[in-house]
């Protein structure tokens, strides 16, 4: 009996075992591309216009593989400082899906507990961080935690995402520049959705992707198919073990495109048709879907079975957000000091 | 035909940029999309790109780039999408902008549009009323018109003043109030105020939104035989001082009003300026109502308790009144 | 042995910096070079670059870093090498980190040191006093000592402080102000104005630098018998009005003096908060003395005429106490 | 007689007259950076030392070849932004010397007429705008000219510079990130010092140097030799080229020197002794004057005469600055706006 031969049955438990593992993931992925999706419809298309949520709506529909197969390799240290199109992250870190609807409907039981709305949220003791809404004032802040990650001796990583049209903010560059000259654990994450509001990437910068600016940090930056969440997760990975490992700063940018309009009262007169039509066909959940059943991971029945499970899901945190009460106007005053 | 303060704002930039080719205009989606809140729709197709320039999402850029333009001798225009993001340019407005003139005696002759203020379920971020961090500098002025009329004349004032002036619209009052332009090009002075109404017993002393707040109360307390004038200031600075003080000294009472957080609010400012001068006209004390000291909340009950509003003023007028 | 009060702070941040190990230092040139003003000097060679952190040219990563490690449970103290550099991080303090507890409850335990103010010919960009533009925003306190007893007092209270603190260090006051100070740890609280001369005739409201200008000129009003009550208010956002109005009513009549520019200084909300509570006591206007609205001039003739002075003060004192 | 030697003397001609340009530029040279270096000297060791200057001294010891090389090729449409280091802008434009000194020294003569010191200084009857303090705050501001002057149909240039720390500041990327994307007619000067005050540049950027940072906003960056002065001036006259043609922003990183403390009142302990001494032996006037005599474009006695004439101007300039009298403080208030 040769060596080789001694060795096949081990390899081929490895490559089921990979194999099993990949289809955990993809399992684990669709559930919560679905539940983003899910989400933002109802939020969008439902509770918008019922009038429920009276306030800004940004959705990240066509991007959810990005949220998803980033946030999917965030351990319990690290801290995570979500864009406006990062839903999913909340839902992986374990936030209820009913305080996430309690938060755009202003309730009570919001993250905010009403005093901001959509994805203006953020909790500490799941390490999430709000955005405020100026574009790319989380990128310092960022650092600024990841300072205090290797301060503190974890072995943290603050994840960063933005936007494409976030780059050109002042604080972005003096953020990126900090983390990358101090070599800070930041893992970069951009999602390049080719329009900042109505403006399309060329007229926002003039280099083609986001990842042309990694040298002026002496950053490594990859690009990756952002609709392909399995690829998402890949890259995140090598990205993640890259700055774990102490190298400093990772650039990871995500091609993708904003199926929508900037916000739900935003129509976008301004995207060719064309540019939906084209990036329709790649919608990300509809790649998992097809790439799962061609593998073996799954038929159309069990996915079937994810999407109504999301769906009752949905149907539950709905309900339960909206028996949320508003906050009481005699609140107002309190909180903006720790002893007031 | 009546035109909406929107309107009114759209077309005195309209009308000016008609009338000299040095004006321009530059900020976020304000070409083809025709900016956040429409305002510069159709602009681009008339103007062309030369004239209606999208930018980058970089507010130092557009006021630094604005700046730069002024002080070629163009008339340059720009747009904050909301006026909460102008703190991302606050450098360029407050020390290269404001101070130019007096340092090297450059001219910069620039208008930043800054859509501002409460009321539109915005939250902390698309809400903010950011008119004292400029009031506070020195080199600038601050314009935050109430009416069509006045947000039509003192735009066209803006783009013609020599000098860099933060122009507040007011996001409330964009398709909330209408009423008849006069035809043809007119223009309304920057630093007056303007008496909106005459009263015997007490002054409220107002701008912006809350202006029209001011007249409301007035209406119903005119109901009850107390006789209210309203100033609205128009003007943030240079500040018309003048027009509050002698309006003091015929009421001898004063109820100062902004949808501004109450401490260093611009009532500070006029009470001092009032107790400067006509202090020995006062009949009771300067009273003020105002939003309090908290960011701008986003859920509805709280957002209305946060605004002032017709009760407020009345409740405190009223007991300015019996004082 | 007598301490400066640039000492003061010295010792008050390398006393927390022993105390507790989560405090730590960021900022330009902080580190080998130990500030531009030598604050920080020595520091880098105890603590180490893990708490001494030199950065980037960059306000808003400084201001965003701390931020970021303030959330995380550190204690931040930046610096920016003069205040007239805080507007260029100015997003980062007024919207987030002024705003976060609010939303959503977390807490920004930060300091930004912020050397500020007049008098040592630093010309228009190295002599501003920012207060007010922090005072005008909720969520934050602003802190400016005018002994060396309180500046380290102070230092130590706003480091210990869970919510977000600009700590104003008068740049004038740095090396020429001794005093002995007891041995051992103690604090200041914020939030507490302190009176700091008793008087009977009229109370002078002031802080900072101008804190010994108003007791140069009680002085010389005690001369001509005049007795002025001094309250040097140390804290400015949260306002002490009870402290200010309790001298109010025991004085009746009120000067408020600031090195700041005149149009929307803390005069204007003092002035305000005391018509509002004890506008039955005054027995005369509210009066100012403060920096003309221009920016501050370098050359020293016009630098002298834009400062407040004894003689300013003593002038208003006099007109104040015969009115 | 064949065609090659029919074009002989027209090609001896050429290179002769090459030849007497490069002398005569040399010359200019010359005299413009001794002209900085006295008055730097002048302002930094006299006056400052004798408290005729009562506030911040910055100056640009060792680096005068850049400002002289660079704003030689200005046109009189072009609108320079010099730094805090490049005083010899003011002189190629035409500024007298006597008002410079009376810059510093806070006379009415100055040309902020004693409201603002040392470099603050601009004048836009020559196109120069000055700074502020805040570091690369002028960088959006020169976007801004540059766009103006496209807009007024010149075809000038905005000439920008700016330290190596600038670069660390959101203004500078904004600024530069603006001007590339709308191809704006700008030309970015870096004056690689290789510190910041006390902070050298490998705690102020990851990267090696501030030209590697032109990639992140497509833009063309060369590195010149930022103490030979013929050098600098030929790489403006290709970086000018391009910009004037149209092709969009430029950047020159010239590497050089601090030779000095950040400010009369540092005396730059932080740098190693040996970088001062390696530095020192490539002065950039020391080194012109050696090609000059070299070429035989000038002799040790014409070099004389460049000097006492340099220090006689300054003479005089310094005795009429001192004559110009304080400012009244009766004007104090004026000027804040046009009509005050
Ligand atoms: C400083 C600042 N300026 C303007 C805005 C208004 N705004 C909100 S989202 C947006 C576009 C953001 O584009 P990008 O960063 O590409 O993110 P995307 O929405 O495409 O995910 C703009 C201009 C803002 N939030 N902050
Ligand atoms: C925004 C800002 N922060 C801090 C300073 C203080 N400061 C003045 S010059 C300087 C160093 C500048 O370094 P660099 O850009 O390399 O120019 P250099 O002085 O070396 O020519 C610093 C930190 C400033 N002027 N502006
Ligand atoms: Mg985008
Ligand atoms: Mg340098």
């Amino acid at each position: 009996m040769s060596a080789t031969q001694a060795t096949r049955p081990e390899r081929k438990k490895k490559v089921a075992k990979a194999a099993a593992e990949q289809a955990e993931l993809a399992h684990k992925c669709l559930y919560y591309m679905s539940l983003m999706r899910e989400v933002e419809d109802r939020i969008e298309r439902k509770l918008y216009r019922q009038g429920k949520i009276v306030g800004g709506v940004y959705v990240g529909r066509g991007q959810e593989a990005i949220p998803v197969g980033t946030a999917l390799l965030a351990e319990p240290d690290d801290v995570l400082f979500p864009s406006h199109r990062d839903m999913a992250v909340f839902f992986i870190r374990g936030v209820p899906l009913g305080r996430i609807l309690a938060q755009y409907m202003g309730r009570v039981d919001g993250l905010t507990r009403g005093r901001d709305g959509n994805m203006h949220m953020g909790d500490m003791s799941r390490n999430i961080v709000s955005i405020i809404s100026a574009l790319a004032a989380t990128v310092p802040v960022a650092a600024g935690a990841a300072m205090a990650l290797r301060y503190q001796g974890k072995n943290g990583v603050a994840f960063s995402y933005f936007g494409d049209g976030a780059t050109s903010r002042g604080d972005w560059h003096e953020g990126v520049n900090l983390a990358t000259v101090q070599k800070l654990p930041v893992l970069f994450i951009c999602n390049n959705n080719q329009y900042a509001y109505s403006t399309p990437l060329s007229a926002q910068m003039a280099c083609a992707n986001v990842a042309d600016r990694g040298p002026a940090y002496n950053m490594p930056a990859e690009i990756v198919d952002g609709n392909d969440v399995l690829a998402v997760h890949e890259a995140t990975k090598r990205a993640v073990a890259h700055v774990r490992s102490g190298k400093g700063p990772y650039l990871l940018e995500c091609k993708t495109f904003r199926m929508t309009g900037h916000s739900a009262h935003d129509a976008a007169h301004y995207v060719p048709q064309g540019l939906f039509d084209e990036w329709g066909k790649l919608d990300p959940i509809t790649q998992l879907e097809a790439k799962m059943v061609k593998n073996g991971w799954a038929d159309q029945e069990e996915l079937d079975r994810v999407h109504s499970r999301v769906r009752s899901e949905v149907d539950e945190a709905v309900a339960w957000a909206e028996q949320s009460p508003y906050p009481d106007p005699s609140t107002l005053l309190d909180g903006v000091y720790e002893n007031q | 035909m009546s035109t909406t303060y929107l309107e009114a704002i759209r077309e005195g930039l309209w009308e000016e940029m008609e009338r000299d080719p040095n004006v321009f205009l530059l900020g976020e989606d304000i070409g083809i999309y025709g900016g956040a809140f429409k305002v510069t729709a159709g602009f681009f197709e008339h103007f062309g790109q030369k004239r209606v320039v999208d930018t980058p999402i970089s507010e130092a850029a557009i006021a630094g780039a604005a700046i730069g333009a002024g002080l070629m001798g163009l008339r340059p225009v720009a747009e904050m999408q909301f006026a909460d993001f102008i703190s991302c340019g606050f450098d360029q407005i407050v020390n290269f902008a404001a101070k130019c003139r007096y340092r090297w005696n450059a001219a910069v002759p620039i208008v930043i549009r800054a859509p501002s203020g409460g009321g539109i379920h915005g939250g902390p971020f698309h809400s903010q009323n950011p008119e004292m961090w400029f009031v506070k500098t020195p080199g600038l002025k601050v314009v935050a018109p109430a009416t069509a009329y006045d947000a039509k004349g003192l735009i066209k004032s803006a783009i013609r003043d020599n000098d860099p002036v933060i122009f507040l619209e007011h996001k409330a009052l964009y398709r909330r109030i209408k009423e008849d332009l006069p035809a043809g090009d007119y223009t309304v002075p920057i630093g007056k105020a303007k008496v909106v109404r005459e009263g015997r017993d007490l002054t409220i002393v107002t701008y912006g939104a809350m202006a029209w707040v001011a007249l409301e109360a007035a209406d119903t307390l005119a109901g009850e035989g107390v006789s209210a004038e309203v100033v609205d200031l128009r003007t943030l600075l240079p500040l018309d001082r003048e027009t509050v003080c002698e309006s003091v000294k015929k009421t001898s009472k004063v109820l100062l009003l902004h949808e501004d957080t109450r401490t260093a609010g611009i009532a500070g400012e006029l009470a001092i300026s009032i107790t400067e001068s006509v202090f020995e006209y006062l009949d009771g004390p300067i009273v003020r109502v105002t939003a309090p000291d908290t960011p701008v909340p986003y859920s509805p009950p709280l957002e209305t308790a946060f605004l002032p509003n017709a009760d407020k003023v009345i409740e405190k007028a009223r007991w300015l009144f019996r004082y």
